[in-house]
Order: C-alpha cells, then structure tokens, then sequence
C-alpha cells in the first residue's frame, strides 16, 4: 500500500468519522465542529486528487462561509450549549434502515458497474477554469454563471427579506 | 335543416337567461327557448318525414361535420335518424312542460332556468351526435346541472342524493369512457386511422376480443344512466330529492341518454358482444323490471314510488335491447318515448301536490280528487300510462317489447319475458294503491280544502305532455314508422 | 256486400261524447250532461240496429251464409313484417248481436241514471264514463284482431275501475275498484301470454287469419304449436288456456270471481250495465270469437266446462246466504256466465252439434235483459230505501208497482220458466249437456233449482215479508227511471221468442233449434220447486230461514264468507307478495344494493382517514418516505421486473 | 495513486451520502439538519471530481459541476438559515417536531 | 434568449425602482397601487412580446436552445404569471416587501426558462435551483404568521434534501456515460443499474417537484401555510415547468431507457392519483384540498406522459394550459378571499354565493374544469390525458384513472356543496373586486371556455410537437 493510498484511507477515515460524528453528537456546536472536520477531509482529499482549485473552493466558501454561518446561526440562535433532544426510536430505526439499505444498494450497484479509470492527465489549472467559465461558446459555461450570479442576487434578496427584523418586531 | 339550431337555442335562450333581470324576463326567456325549441323539433319531425318521402335513404339526414381535434381525428359530427328524431321530441316536450312547471321558482330563478336549459342543450346534443367524441362530451355536459338542480332546489335529504347522482353518474361516464376509448383504439385496423366516427366504426368489424372486453364497460356505463340492475340506487334518491323540474327531466330525458347509448353505441358498433352478452343483460333487465316493481309496492313517498317505477319501467328498454330483435329493440326505443312523457308527467303532478301539500307521503294524503280535480285526474292519467292502458303510449311501448322478446323460442328468453309481462299487474298493484289512497278515499286532511287547483302555467304544462302520451298512445304509427328503419339498423346486420 | 263507414260512428259517438263530458262536462255542460249521454247512445244503438237489420235482413248473403264482414280495417302499429295490431270493424252474427245488445243496454241504463244520479255532484263524469266504456265494450266486440280486443279489454277494465271507484271518497269503493282492476288484470296477463303465444306462434294477429291457420288442414303454424310443448303440455293448449284465463277472469269465473261482488260498490245502473249485461260477458265472447280453434283442443274445452260448471254451481250456492241484494245478483251473474261458458264448453263446431254454442250466446243475449233489468230494478229499490241490505226491505210492491212487476218479470226469466226470456235460452245450454255430458247435466239442472230458490228469496225479502220502514215516500222515481224497466221487462219476456239459432251458429249457417217439450219438463219443475221454497221460507216474515242456516252451521257460515276465497286471496297478497316479496325486496335495495354503494363511498373515506397518518406534518418523516420511493422504485425495476 | 480504485472513493462519496441522510432524517434541530444536508452535497461534489478526473479528464463538467453545487449549496444554506432564524425569531423554537402544526 | 432578457430587464426594472424608492418615513403601511400598475403592464407588455420575433437555435454550446414549441411554453408560464400578479393585487397592495416579491418571483420564472431551454444537466439543475429557492423565500412571505416558515422551512429543507438525491443520480450518470448533454445521452446508455438508479432520482427529482406520490409530502403542508398567490404559483407555474422539462427529459434523453420510464410512469401515476384523491376526500381548508387536488391532478398527467410520444407531449402541454386557467382561476378567488377576510376552511365559504354570486361561479367552473365536466376545458385535458395513456393499451391504468375521476368529482362537488347548498352562519360578505383580480378572473373564464371548445388550440400544440 503506498503514501498515497495510506493518506486516502486517513482521509477517508477523517471523513466518515467527522461526518458520522456530526450527525450523531448531542452537542450542537460539537457537532458543527465535527462537520468543520469532515468538510477539512473533503478538501484534503481534493488536494489528493491534485484539484486544487476545488479545493481551495471548498475551504473558502465551506470552511470559511458555510460553516461560519452555521455557527453564527447557532449563537443566534442560543443553542449551542444546550443536549439537543432525541428523535423518535421509531424514526431513528427507519432512518437508520433507509440508510443502510440505501447505502448497501448504492455500493452493490457500483460495484456491480465496476467503473475502470482512464489514465488520460487533468489538467485542472486555474486558468483553464477561468477561461471556460466566461467562454460563451461549445464547453463554456457563461451562462451556467450568470444564472447562478441570478441565483445569489435572488438569494441574498430572499434572506434580507426575510431574516430582517420587521419594524413591528423591533417595538 | 341546420341541425346545430337544435343547440344553438338553448344556447341562447340559457346565457340570455343569465343576461336578464328580474323573474319576468328570465320566464319570457325560458318559456320562449323552449318553446322555439318545441316548434324547431316539430319542424325536424316534419323535414325528416319530408326527406324520407323524397327517398332519401341514407343512415342519418342533416349531417354536420367539423373536424374538431383534426390531429386525432376527432369530429364534431351531428345527423338525425328516426330514433333520435324521437328523443329530441321527448326531450323538446319534457323541457317545455319543464320550465312550465316551475313557473314560480322564484329563488335564484335566474340559475335554475339557465341550469335548465344548459341540461337540455346536453341531451340535445347527445341525441344528434354522430361522434363517439362529441356523444361523450354531450352526456357529460347533462350530469353537473342536476347535481346543482337538486342540491340547491332541491328537497328532503337533497345534498346528499344529488352527490350521490352525480359520483354514480360520473361512473357511468367513466365505464362509458373506457368503453369508448377501447373502441377507439382498436378502430381503423384497415385504414390505419383510428376514428370516433359511430357510421365509420360500424361499417367496419372490431375485433372480437375487443367487442368482448369493451362492450360491458359501454352498455354498463350507459346502463348506470338508465338504472341498471345493480347500478340504479341513484334512481330513488335522486329523483325524490330534485325539484320537479328536475326530476322530469332526470326521469324523463336523462335516463334515456343511458338507454340511446347503449343502442347507439353498445348495441350499434359491438353487435357480436351484444349477441354474446344479451343472456346476462337480459337476466339484470327482469331483475330489474320484477325487483324494481316489488320495491315500489313497498314505498310511501310518491316521489320514491314513480322513482322505483322508472326503474321498472327502464327495465323494459334494456329488455328490449337485450333481447336484440327488431321489433324488441324498436319497443326499447318506443318505451323510452313513452316512459319518458309518462314519468314526467307523474313528477309534475307530483309536484303540482306537493307545492299545495308540501308533503308526498302517501299516509298523510288522501281524496285530494275532492279538491284538486285536475292535478287529480293529471295523476291517474300519468298513473293509468304507467300500467300500460291502450289509448296511452305505455301500452304501445311495453306490448312491441313483449312481442320483440317472445320472437325468440328458447325458454330463457321465454321465461324472462313472461316475468316482464307478470310486472304489469305488479304495477298496478302499486298505481292503483297510491292512486286509490291519495286520490281517491276520504279526503285525510281538511287543511287540503281550500287548495287552488291547477294554475294555467301548470295546466299547459300537464296538457302539453299529455297531449304526447296521447298522440302516443292513439296514434302510435307514426311514432313507429320513424324509429323502425333505425331501429331495425341497429340488430339488422 | 257494402257497409259504409256509418258503422264506425257506433263506436265514435260514444267516444266523441266521453271525449266532450270528460274535458268540458263539468264547467260547461253541467246537468245537461245526462242529456248528452243519451242523446249520444240513442244515436248509437240506432245505427246499431240499423247494422244489424242490414246485416242479417237487407244484405243476406247467398246461401244464407253469415260469413264475417270486416267494412273497415286499418293498421294500428306494425310489430314486424307479419305481426300488426290492426284496428277494425269486424261483423259476424256475434259481433252485430253484441252491437246491438251493447247499445241498448248502455241506451237504457244511460236513461236510467238521467234520474238516478241526479244531483250527484261529477254528474258529468259519471256519464264520461259510461260513455268511455260503452266506446270500449263496442270496440271490444267488434275487434278484428287479437291484440285490438285486447286493448279494448283493457278499456273496458279501466272504465269498469272508474265506474266502480265513482264513489272514490268511500274506501270500500275504491278498495273494490282496486280489486277488480288487479284481478282482472292478473287475469289479463294470462291473456296477454296466451296472444304472445297465438301470434308469434301462428304469424298473425287477426283472427280470421288464427283461425284458419290454426283450424285448417295441414297448415305448418298449427302443426308447429301442437308440436312444441312445455312441461308436457303443447304450446297450442298453453296458449289457449291463457286465453281463457283472461276470459274467466274479466267473467268472473272460479277462483278469479272474487272481485264481482265488491264491484258492486259502483253505482247500481253500473252494475246492471257493466256487471250484469256486457263486460262480464266479454269472457264468453272472447271464447265464442276463437271458438274454432277451441274446438280443435278437447283438453281446453274440458277446462272451459268444468271452469263454468263449478261457477255457477259455487256462485249459486253462494247467493243462496248473502244479504246485500247486489251481492246476491252479482253471484247469480257469476253463475249464469258459468252456464254460458260450460255451454260453449260442451258444443262442437259442427252445424249439428252446435246447440252449445247457440244456446250459450242465446243466453248470452236473453241475460243481458234480464240481469240488467234485476240490476236496474234493484237500484230503483235502493233508490227507494238507501240500503243494499236485504233485511232493510220488505213489502216494497205497494209502493213501487211497476218495479216490482219487472222485478218479477226478471225473476221469472231468469228461473227458466216458460215463457219468459231465460226459458228457452237455458233450455237450449241443458240440451246441449245433456247430449254431450251427463254430470254436467245434473249439476246444470240442480243449478236451476237453486236459482230459481234464490231468486225468489230475493224477490220475496224485498217486496213480501215484512214492511220495511221508509223514511221518506218519494214514489218510484222519474219517468226517465222507469221507462228503462219497462223496456226491458217487455224483452225479459218476449226476448226469449226470438229465432236465435236462425241467425247466431258457430259457422253462420243457419239452423233451427229443437224444442223438445218432453225435455223442458225437469227444468221447470226444478225451478218452481225453488220458487216454491223461496216461497215457504220468505214469503211472510218468519224465523224459519235462520233456523235451517243454523242448523247447517259450519258450513252455512262458510257460505256466507263466501268459502274463505278472499281471505286466501288476501292472504296471498298481503302475506306473500307484500311481506316476502315486496318488503324484503324494498329492503334489499335500500340496505343491500344501496347499501353497497354507500359502503363504498364510506370504505373511500374511511381509507383516506386510515392514511391520514402519512401526512404527518413532519419533514423528516416525508424525507424518509421520499427516500423509501426511491430505494423501493429501483428495486423494483433491478429486480422485480 | 492508482492503487486507489474508483470505486472506493465512490464507496467513500456514498457513504458520505447516507450519513448525511440519516442526520437528515434524525436531528431534531434544523440547524443541525442544514449540517446534514451539506454534507449530503459535499458527497455528490467527490462523486462529481472524481468522475471528472478518473474517467471524462478531457472536459471539465464534473469541476464545474461542482462549483456550481458549492455556490448553491450557499445560497441554499443562507436562505435556510434565515428562514430558519425568522421562525426562530417567532417561536422561540428550532426544534422540527414543534414546526408541524401544518398536517393530515 | 429573447424571452430571458425580457425578463431580466424586467427584473432590474423593478431592482432600480427598489433602489430609487423613497425610505418610508411615515411608518403606516404604504400603497403600492402605483407599482402594481407598472409591474402589472410590465408584465402584460412582456407576455404580449413572447409572442413576436422568436428565434430559434442554440447558443452557449448546448446550454441554450429555443424553439417555437419553447416559446410557447415560456409564454404560457409568462400568461400564468401575469394572472398570478393580477391576483395578488389585492394581498400585495399593503405589503411591505412588494418590489422583492417581484424580485424573487420573476427570478424563478427565469430560473424555470433557463430549465426548459437547456439541454445540459447542470443547466438544469442551476435552472431548477434558481426556481426552488427563491420560492421558500417567497413561502415565507406571510411575515407575521407562524404557517408560512413553517411551510417555508419544510419546503427548503425538502428541496434541498431532493436536490441532494437528484444530484447524486446525476453525477452516477455522469459518470456512466461522461457527458451533461441530454443530446448525447441517448446514445451512451446501456441500462446498467447505476443508470436505472439515476433515473429513478431524476424521477424523484422532478416528482419532488411536481408532488408525485411519494415524493409530494410537501406539498399540501406548503400549500396550506404559503400566501394563497404563491401557492397558486407553485401549483401552476412552478409545475408546469417541471412538466415542460419532464417531456423531452423522459421521451428524448431516455429513450434507450423507454420501457422503464413508463413502468415508473405507471406506478407513480397509479400512487399519485389515488393517494391525492383519497388525502383530498377529508380536507376541511380549500388550500390545502386544492393541494391535494393539484396531487391527483399530477396522478393524471403522468397516466398521459406515460403514452407516446406526440400524444404524451400534447396532452400534457395542452392539459398544462387548461390547468394553468383552471387552477388559477379557482385560486384567484381564494386568494381574493384570503387576503380580504383571512378566511380559507370550506366551511367559511358556506353561502358564499348568496353574497358573492359572481366570484362562486368562478370558483364553480374552475373546480368542474379541474373535475373534467364539460363544457369546461378541464373536461379536453382530462379527456386527452387518459386518452394517451390509453395509446399504450394499458387499459387498468385507464379504469384505475376513471374511478379516479369519480373520486376527485366528491370533494369539489362538496365544495360546490358549500358554495351554493349550505346556509353559512357567518358567510364572507359581498367583497369588492377591484380591477386587476377582475381582469385575471375573467382571463381565467374566457381560458376555460375556449381551451377546450375551439379545438385549434390542441392542433396548435400538436403542430409545434409534431414540427419539431
């Protein structure tokens, strides 16, 4: 087993466990902790692809925005000392069923397809991306960018409207 | 004559109702359409007979065709053959006593009279179609106003049956659209075009199998209309429960678009599954004669009685296209003219007493002969049609049924229709007893002395339908010159 | 031959005046409507007589030979190619006698109730209705085809169910009303099975043509029904057993007489006309019309006779212990027609053995005066005395001489005794069982006697006995009243010398009856021991009858209820067809079948509250749902397909 | 790094998948359910480089794809967020069982 | 592009009025009549123009396409939304945040565009997002009240977790058959399980959207708490958009894979139509019924996608149009009534037409056109729908529908019950109906009227599908 392959399943490992941790945990802000974790070992294993402009992406918009958010929103919030409470026996069964089976389904089938990788170099260079992102033409994706610059606008409107406090509230 | 006037007046007549004010106008207006409309179908009578004189032998006269939906070849077809001739005059004289009859609805009048005549204009339509399409959309336009009809003018426990109307109705359509598209899908098997058309499909042969599988689903759908054995509960409760208008209408017409269909569908473009099926449509037609006139025996409420006396009665349409001989089939179709003139006539004298007694409970009436001579006499005429006495349509109707079904020699056949016969003196078992209690006898009530007899809105109304009863009933020939040649299509081939 | 259209205005006057009394008789023309009734029947019964003068007298065939004339015929209503109801004017010996019968017993009791009902208050409508049914009865006997007679015979029972119901706010009269329409119409649906049969079977609906395809050599349609057969009985005798059940229930024979007595809850000169002279008789004539093709089955003819014997033996026996006087003559009518059925019953086609056949619409013609007479002079009496019942009478001669003379005159006829009217028709019916029937004979003969006995006990009660207590003297009634009883008292004795045999044989050949006096010995005698009877025991008022009826006991009381038939009657109705056919059949429908339907529309609702707990309101729970979609649809198309 | 199959990392990406569903479908506190469904997303985006780079490295779909899913997955978490906080706001809860007034 | 850039402008035009809006010193609730007038002719002027100089081709590779059958569709979304904002009138007048409204609603309306136009996955996805988010914004718009974050937040939480699914069908299909392209797609599948799987997400996907049985649990929860103009949007627009894409999606990209896409239609078809139905029975708010309604109403367009190809399309677009005048016409009434009185249980509407005779009867023939009783145009669509789905011979599936039709016809006749029968204690009094709401009513009447009735415009939507 080389470096590389070791370093995946850390990641990995990393990965699940944060993830299996934040979605378990009955401390909030652990779990937004633990889910700072796994979204760390997601980037980490975009630097082990070699795509590093996702994951500088990832760190930036997750770990820097995302996860932000969701802290700040948990301070607003007041919860973060607080045990959340537990679900339902009988929901977390059928969770955990639907999971399961999902998962089991998900990986048979996979394995089933036996997806054999092509050997072919990417290139993931910041400037190829640049340039396809604002190239109008065949494999471009200008106007994938536009309407998600839309999408923010709409967004960012949405969120004001609605997070803003009302005069009404403030009396 | 352009057939589409047939539509077009109770078009008008119905909106120009909704463009009225006040009760004045909105009567003017009823009364006018159906009248123009009375005097437009005895005109087609009339250019019909003509054109028949002249040799024209086609299928259907008057034809219209307009390719609706081109891109599936659907058609707006019209076109008349005697029988429809038929039921639009039924139609054209029950809509006119009709609007007659609730002269004095005065709550929300304007609704009533345009629900009226926008039911009318469904039956209309039904009857010329040509098209399985336009057949289909035709009866589905007549099931929504009488649910209105009934809920909200209605009496007794009215949401209830006019809900109970309209979802059983609704399923008879829905059998009938399944059977239609069935045959639509499997038509044009030698033209490659699938077509709605009722002559294009005849003229061709369906498939046997397909017969088999979509004939129960249209003659059942129909049949739910013309309260078919098991499917007629919404008979009683429907009818007791609607306004008299409405009532006649349902008894009247809207239970014969269930008998046409069948005919004019089932019967016309699936002949070898109507042959292979008939045994069981037989079987359900004399349960429903027999059963249908032992239950009547046993209702109290007048309404509830004519209402069971329909389904008796419609039991000998679907005899009679059971039986499929000509002369069976050409009785169905003169049944339907007759019970059809006959049940509206009983539900408007039912109603004329009721506006007076405000009840319909046969215990609680009695003599009403002493007070009320003419609606009296309106009923025992209505009640002597209904047991089949000579001079009145119903004896024409039921005897060309009766001698239709005793054309064929197996004892089955033989056995059923002496049970239908046997239904006549059930029949006037239950006539005589609601005729001998509440018309005759010692008068029960004496708050029913200073009762006003007839009106004259209601009196024409009376004396238009018994006028057709009687030319019915006198003169029958006519009546079977018209719907032979039709009729005689239909299981000729 | 030539016949106009005249003959059609028999029936279309009295049409035209029912049509006019019934729409405007009662706003228009008011008292004046008994006027126009008459006026209507006179007319009517003179063209009548006109028609039969012309048929057997002016136009008389060669040869002699009355062969049957149908002036008039048009199609009704076409069934299918052969099958047709044609409507027509058929004229036969028969058929003109009945015309003439018809209109003049309508004519006179029309003339009767001028002064009968006056001042009743449907004045008009009682006089629409004897006109609508004269119409009917006229039809019926001139009818050419089967179903034409059958639509009159409907008629007939529908005017017979108004006449009756005319007094429709007293419940016996309309439950008697009731009762007649549905027996007879019970009656009529054996009739209408029986013409299913005889027209399908033969291909045609009009007589003639049944007739000879049924009665003549080697046809196929008659083969055809003898062959068939159902339960071992061929379809030709079904048919005509049906037939005859029609007849015997419109002539109120044994066990479908039930309705004749209450019928006599009408007004009596109904009685006399509807109930004693025509359309009672329209059993027999029904049976004298398709005579040739009864005669070809001696099994039906059996059945005819013995139908006919057991009425007039049962209803004589019956009017013997009955009280109402109506009553009484309503059983002595059942029993005359059962002489005049089990007469037609015991006669051949055939020139020589036809005198069944003769003497049976002999008297047919002979009864209708008398009965209509004994009818008429009884309403006169209960005119006289407001009451029906026997022991409310009394002494009655002093104060109405004239009906008590036609009263006698009738009694007399009917008891057979010479030379009055009855005489030599019932002669002629004991002949013809004698030659044909011994049994029947005696049962004939013994029949007589107690006829005659019960006449006479009526006859006595009313105007012998004691005196009766009259609470007002109004005399015997208008002219209009009494001329009809004298008329008809003159044909209840000089009728009986009419040539009958001359003119009215099964084949129209002429004959000649035989009057043997040798023969007429033992009928008399019998009727004048049962006057004499009735004579001991009624003439002065006495105890002597209860006596001897308590002595019988038991079976006088059954007498008197009439053998329990109407109980069995009710109980069949009421008991069976209403409790376990009606009822459970009203409830099925509303429990079972509506049921059903209603079941459905609550098991929908019910399933929709069931599942309600689906939508629980709770996201995660919807998310897993989704996920489960998805997981369940792709199993499903890997591995489930 | 070829010693790594595909398969694995999208063993890993799915895992990552269901674990993200079952904290959907069993957190109480949306919050912690916005959590989840990040996490739900950041598998697809693995699924995504992965595919891009083992399998189709001539086009960049699947990079792009991902961007894409990045900046959504914000915008999305904002707006949740800040529904999240208006209800809050309101109620004084964020706990999912008190926000099913709306049901049957 | 034309109809986007109109769009857009539209958008921004609103954006500088928002920005060029005086602050409101006052602090009373201020009356937005003038803007409304100006959005309202902005956004008629907008539907009028989708009718003229329509290109067609491709552009942005194949991000981007147009066609006369596109325009349609665009146009008939664009008409939808116009009835919508006249509906709205009324309820928006007062409301504080009107100029973000318009903001977030014509940004789905161009997310749902960019959806129907592209034949890219990603495009897709960013179009399908741009019309999801927004409209749990927009759920929310009831400020004050409690239901509408509830809804708001079930609808986030939901869309996101759907679109989380969806994207992991998407990337398995991606890496399948390596491309986005639904052009392409046709000719790289092989029908291995990973694509089956990532059809039945797609499937999810779009059911999410267009609340199939069992991805619509949703719905009535969202309907029911969402402002009554946002819910007609969301059953209308928002679906029929859906249905635009779905068209294509399962005809063209998944052709290969026809055999299963009609399996999954039959069931999904089968489940819809009979779970909505049976939840609509016993539903006391009009909302939330016409939720449920809208769920069946979905059941029996799927019975018609799953018939060939030409029918499939035209029925469902067709039945789109009239559902379009149908569905908004019964929910411009309730809207109306909702935003004058508040009240929204059937119960409330007992003698409704004693008061309000006009408004009853439009809300009566919307709910006999969603029903299919002629002469209504509901009656054509249904027709049309069922009749496709016949085109298969899969006839239980046409019986399973018709008995369904008998369901559906018990809960509006019960409301029609409640309209027109029932004497109502406290009934809603006679409202005054301003213009615009009048205007889109009438729109609404005249759609139903002569959708059905004047057959050319099924052979119109024929012609664009079998042109195409």
């Amino acid at each position: 087993m080389s470096i590389s392959a070791i370093v995946f399943y850390l990641l990995s490992a990393l990965i699940l466990g944060a993830g299996l941790l934040a979605v378990t945990t009955r401390k909030i802000f652990r779990s937004a902790i633990y889910l700072l974790g796994s979204l760390v070992g997601i980037a980490g294993l975009y630097f082990w692809m070699e795509v590093e402009f996702i994951a500088a992406v990832q760190i930036v918009v997750y770990v820097g925005g995302i996860v932000v958010l969701i802290i700040f929103s948990i301070f607003l919030t007041q919860q973060s000392g607080r045990k959340m409470q537990r679900t339902s026996t009988g929901r977390t069964v059928a969770a955990l069923l639907a999971s399961v089976f999902g998962f089991l389904l998900a990986c048979s089938l996979i394995h089933q397809y036996g997806f054999s990788s092509c050997d072919k170099p990417f290139d993931t260079n910041v400037q190829r991306i640049g340039t396809l992102m604002l190239n109008t033409g065949d494999g471009g994706f200008a106007l994938p960018f536009e309407v998600v610059s839309i999408l923010l606008l709409a967004a960012m409107i949405g969120c004001i409207v609605i997070a803003l406090k009302t005069d009404t509230e403030e009396k | 004559m352009n057939l589409n006037l047939l539509l077009l007046i109770p078009l008008v007549s119905s909106v120009g109702v909704l463009c009225t004010n006040g009760l004045k106008q909105v009567r003017a207006i009823a009364l006018t359409g159906a009248a123009v409309q009375l005097a437009l179908s005895l005109f087609l009578l009339y250019c019909f007979n003509a054109a028949r004189m002249e040799g024209n032998s086609d299928l259907m006269l008057f034809v219209a065709d307009y390719n609706w939906f081109p891109s599936l070849n659907i058609h707006y077809q019209i076109g008349v053959d005697g029988i429809s001739v038929a039921m639009i005059l039924l139609t054209a004289f029950v809509v006119l006593a009709g609007v007659l009859v609730s002269w004095r609805e005065d709550r929300m009048s304007k609704e009533f009279f345009f629900l009226l005549l926008f039911l009318s204009l469904g039956a209309y339509g039904f009857f010329i179609s040509m098209d399985l399409f336009t057949l289909f959309f035709f009866l589905e336009v007549a099931v929504i106003p009488k649910f209105l009809l009934i809920g909200i003018w209605g009496s007794g426990k009215k949401e209830y049956s006019a809900m109970k109307l309209a979802l059983m109705l609704m399923g008879g359509s829905a059998l009938v659209f399944v059977g239609l598209t069935g045959i639509y899908m499997n038509s044009g098997s030698a033209t490659g075009m699938h077509t709605f058309s009722i002559a294009e499909i005849a003229a061709q042969h369906l498939p046997d199998y397909v017969q088999q599988f979509f004939f129960p689903f249209a003659f059942a759908g129909f049949g739910i209309f013309t309260a078919l054995f098991p499917f007629h509960t919404w008979v009683p409760d429907g009818h007791s429960s609607a306004p008299t208008a409405a009532s006649m209408f349902l008894a009247g017409i809207s239970m014969k678009l269930g008998g046409y269909g069948c005919l004019r569908v089932a019967v016309t473009l699936m002949p070898d599954a109507a042959a292979h099926y008939s045994s069981i449509i037989i079987v359900l037609a004399t349960i429903a004669i027999i059963y249908g006139a032992f239950a009547t025996m046993m209702q109290t409420d007048l309404k509830y009685i004519n209402a069971y006396s329909s389904i008796s009665h419609c039991g000998f349409v679907l005899l009679g296209i059971g039986m499929l001989t000509q002369t069976a089939v050409k009785g169905a179709v003169l049944q339907m003219v007759s019970h059809g003139l006959m049940t509206a006539l009983f539900f408007a004298a039912i109603g004329m007493i009721y506006t007076r007694t405000h009840t319909r409970e046969v215990k609680l009436l009695g003599g009403l002969l002493k007070v009320i001579p003419f609606i009296a006499s309106v009923f025992v005429i209505a009640g002597l049609c209904s047991l089949g006495l000579p001079g009145f349509s119903g004896f024409v109707a039921e005897m060309t049924v009766f001698i239709g079904s005793w054309e064929h020699a197996d004892a089955f056949y033989r056995i059923a229709t002496i049970l239908a016969c046997a239904s006549i003196v059930v029949t006037a078992v239950y006539i005589l007893r609601a005729v001998g209690k509440v018309i005759m006898g010692p008068l029960t009530d004496t708050q029913h002395l200073p009762f006003g007899d007839a009106t004259w809105n209601e009196k024409a109304a009376a004396v238009l339908l018994v006028a057709g009863i009687v030319a019915m009933g006198v003169a029958p020939f006519w009546l079977n010159d018209l719907v032979a040649p039709g009729a005689a299509l239909i299981v000729g081939k | 031959m030539q016949y106009h259209s005249y003959i059609a205005l028999i029936l279309l006057i009295p049409l035209a005046s029912f049509l006019l009394l019934g729409l405007f008789g009662r706003k228009r023309i008011g008292v004046a409507s008994g006027i126009v009734g008459v006026l209507a029947l006179t007319a009517s019964a003179g063209l009548s007589l006109y028609t039969a003068w012309q048929y057997f007298f002016v136009q008389v065939p060669e040869g002699g030979i009355y062969r049957a004339v149908i002036p008039l015929k048009y199609t009704w209503l076409t069934f299918s190619q052969n099958l047709s109801i044609d409507m027509g004017i058929l004229l036969d010996p028969v058929s003109v006698m009945m015309l003439v019968v018809v209109t003049f017993v309508s004519l006179m009791v029309h003339l009767f109730s001028l002064g009968y009902m006056k001042g009743e208050e449907r004045y008009s409508t009682y006089f629409a209705f004897l006109s609508l049914f004269t119409f009917s009865m006229l039809g019926l006997v001139v009818s050419t085809n089967i179903f034409q007679i059958y639509m009159f015979w409907e008629l007939v029972g529908v005017s017979s169910y108004l006449l009756i119901g005319y007094y429709f706010d007293k419940p016996s009269a309309v439950a008697a009303s009731k009762k007649a329409f549905i027996v007879t119409r019970f009656a009529d649906l054996g009739f209408l099975i029986g013409i299913l049969m005889l027209g399908i079977g033969t291909g045609s609906l009009d007589f003639g043509t049944i007739i000879s395809r049924l009665t003549g050599p080697g046809m196929p349609e008659s083969a055809g029904m003898i062959t068939t057969s159902f339960l071992g009985i061929s379809m030709l005798s079904w048919a005509l057993t049906l037939v005859f059940i029609g007849g015997a229930g419109k002539s109120a024979m044994f066990p479908l007489h039930i309705w004749l007595p209450d019928a006599m809850e009408g007004p009596t000169p109904v009685s006399a006309l509807i109930h004693a002279a025509t359309m009672v008789v329209a059993g027999v004539y029904l049976v004298a019309r398709l005579f040739p093709v009864f005669s070809t089955d001696p099994a039906v003819m059996q059945l005819i006779t013995w139908t006919g014997v057991v009425s007039a033996v049962f209803a004589a026996v019956i009017a013997c212990t009955q009280t109402d006087i109506k009553r009484v003559l309503a059983y002595s009518t059942m029993s005359q027609i059962g002489y005049m059925l089990f007469a037609l019953g015991v006669s051949g086609i055939t020139t020589e053995n036809s005198t069944g056949y003769i003497g049976s619409l002999f008297h047919l013609f002979t009864h209708a005066f008398f009965k209509s007479l004994l009818f008429l002079c009884a309403g006169a009496v209960i005119h006289m005395v407001h009451s029906n019942e026997m022991r409310d009478m009394g002494g009655l001669r002093k104060h109405m001489p004239i009906t008590h003379l036609a009263f006698l005159i009738a009694c007399l006829a009917i008891s057979g005794i010479p030379p009055f009217a009855g005489f030599f028709s019932k002669e002629e019916i004991l002949l013809a069982a004698w030659n044909s029937s011994k049994p029947v004979y005696y049962l004939a003969l013994a029949t007589s006697g107690v006829t005659a006995f019960y006449m006479f006990r009526l006859y006595f009660s009313i105007f012998h006995n004691k005196e009766a207590h009259l609470h007002d003297h109004h005399g015997e009634g208008t002219l209009s009243m009494k001329l009809p009883l004298v008329l008809l008292g003159i044909l209840s004795v000089i009728g009986g010398l009419f040539p009958f045999a001359s003119y009215i044989t099964p084949t129209g050949i002429p004959s000649h009856s035989e009057m043997h006096l040798s023969f007429s010995i033992a009928p008399v005698l019998f009727g004048i021991t049962g006057i004499v009877t009735a004579y001991i025991l009624y003439f002065r008022a006495s105890d002597k009858s209860d006596q001897i009826s308590a002595s019988f006991g038991i079976l006088y009381r059954s007498e008197y209820r009439k053998f329990y038939i109407d109980e069995v009657y009710l109980f069949v109705t009421k008991k069976i067809l209403f409790k376990k056919i009606g009822k459970p059949a009203a409830w099925t429908d509303k429990h079972i079948v509506d049921g059903a339907v209603n079941t459905s529309g609550n098991m929908t609702l019910l399933v929709s509250e069931l599942i309600r707990g689906f939508q629980s309101g709770k996201v995660q729970s919807y998310a897993i749902y989704f996920i489960a979609g998805i997981i369940t649809l792709t199993v499903y198309l890997l591995y489930f397909w | 790094m070829n010693e790594i199959p595909l398969t694995h990392i999208l063993f890993l990406s799915t895992a990552l998948f269901f674990i993200g569903m079952y904290g959907l479908f069993t957190r109480r506190n949306m919050i912690t359910m916005l959590m989840a469904i990040e996490l739900l997303l950041n598998s697809v985006n693995i699924n995504f480089v992965a595919f891009n780079k083992y399998l189709y490295p001539d086009k960049m779909d699947g990079i792009f794809f991902t961007i894409f899913i990045i900046t959504i997955a914000a915008a999305e978490a904002a707006v949740a967020i800040a529904i999240i906080i208006h209800l809050y706001r309101n109620h004084k809860s964020i706990d999912i069982e008190d926000a099913s007034n709306l049901k049957f | 592009m034309k109809s986007e850039l109109l769009l857009l402008a539209v958008l921004f035009i609103i954006l500088f009025m928002k920005i060029l809006e005086k602050p409101d010193v006052s602090g009373t609730t201020t009356d937005h009549s003038g803007f409304l007038n100006v959005v309202n002719c902005l956004l008629l002027l907008n539907f009028i123009a989708g009718w003229f100089m329509n290109g067609e081709g491709r552009l942005f590779g194949d991000m981007f396409h147009s066609s006369p059958l596109l325009h349609f569709e665009k146009n008939v979304l664009n008409l939808g939304t116009l009835i919508i904002s006249l509906q709205a009138t009324e309820w928006l007048r007062h409301h504080k945040h009107v100029y973000e409204f318009y903001m977030l609603l014509l940004s789905t309306l161009l997310g749902m565009f960019f959806m129907i136009s592209t034949d890219n996955l990603m495009m897709f996805y960013l179009g399908l997002e741009l019309s999801t988010i927004p409209l749990a914004a927009l759920a929310n718009f009831d400020l004050d009240k409690k239901r509408s974050s509830e809804a708001a937040m079930k609808m986030i939480m939901l869309s996101a977790f759907s679109s989380g699914v969806l994207l992991f069908g998407i990337s398995m299909l991606y890496g399948t058959t390596g491309t986005m392209s639904l052009y392409e797609l046709p000719f790289l599948l092989d029908g291995s399980g990973l694509q089956l799987f990532a059809l039945v997400t797609i499937f999810a996907g779009f059911g999410f959207k267009i609340s199939a049985v069992p991805f619509h649990l949703w719905t009535a929860d969202v309907y029911e708490g969402a402002p009554a103009s946002v819910t007609a949007y969301l059953s209308v627009i928002s679906k029929g958009a859906i249905l635009f894409v779905m068209l294509p999606v399962i005809y063209n990209a998944f052709q290969p894979l026809h055999a299963y896409s009609y399996r999954i239609l039959v069931l999904l078809a089968i489940a819809t139509m009979v779970v909505g139905n049976l939840f609509a029975l016993r539903q006391t708010n009009l909302k939330r019924l016409l939720a449920f309604s809208s769920i069946a109403q979905i059941g029996f367009i799927l019975v018609g996608m799953s018939g060939q190809s030409v029918e499939g399309s035209v029925s469902v677009i067709y039945f789109v149009l009239i559902y379009l005048f149908s569905n908004l016409g019964a929910f411009g009434v309730i809207t109306l009534v909702s935003a004058l009185t508040g009240k929204e249980s059937i119960a409330d509407y007992k003698g409704f037409h004693s008061t309000n005779p006009g408004l009853s009867w439009v809300l009566a023939i919307a709910l006999f056109s969603l029903a299919g009783i002629p002469p209504v145009a509901g009656f054509f669509g249904k027709f049309f729908l069922l009749f496709s789905g016949a085109g298969q011979s899969n006839y239980t599936l046409v019986i399973i529908a018709a008995l369904n039709m008998i369901v559906s016809l018990y809960y509006y006749l019960k409301v029609i019950k409640a309209l027109f029968m029932d004497k109502g204690d406290a009934p809603i009094p006679p409202l005054q109906v301003s213009l615009f709401p009048k205007a889109a009513l009438t729109l609404c009447i005249i759609g139903m009227l002569t959708a059905g009735l004047y057959g050319d415009v099924y052979g119109y939507i024929y012609n664009l599908i079998a042109l195409r």
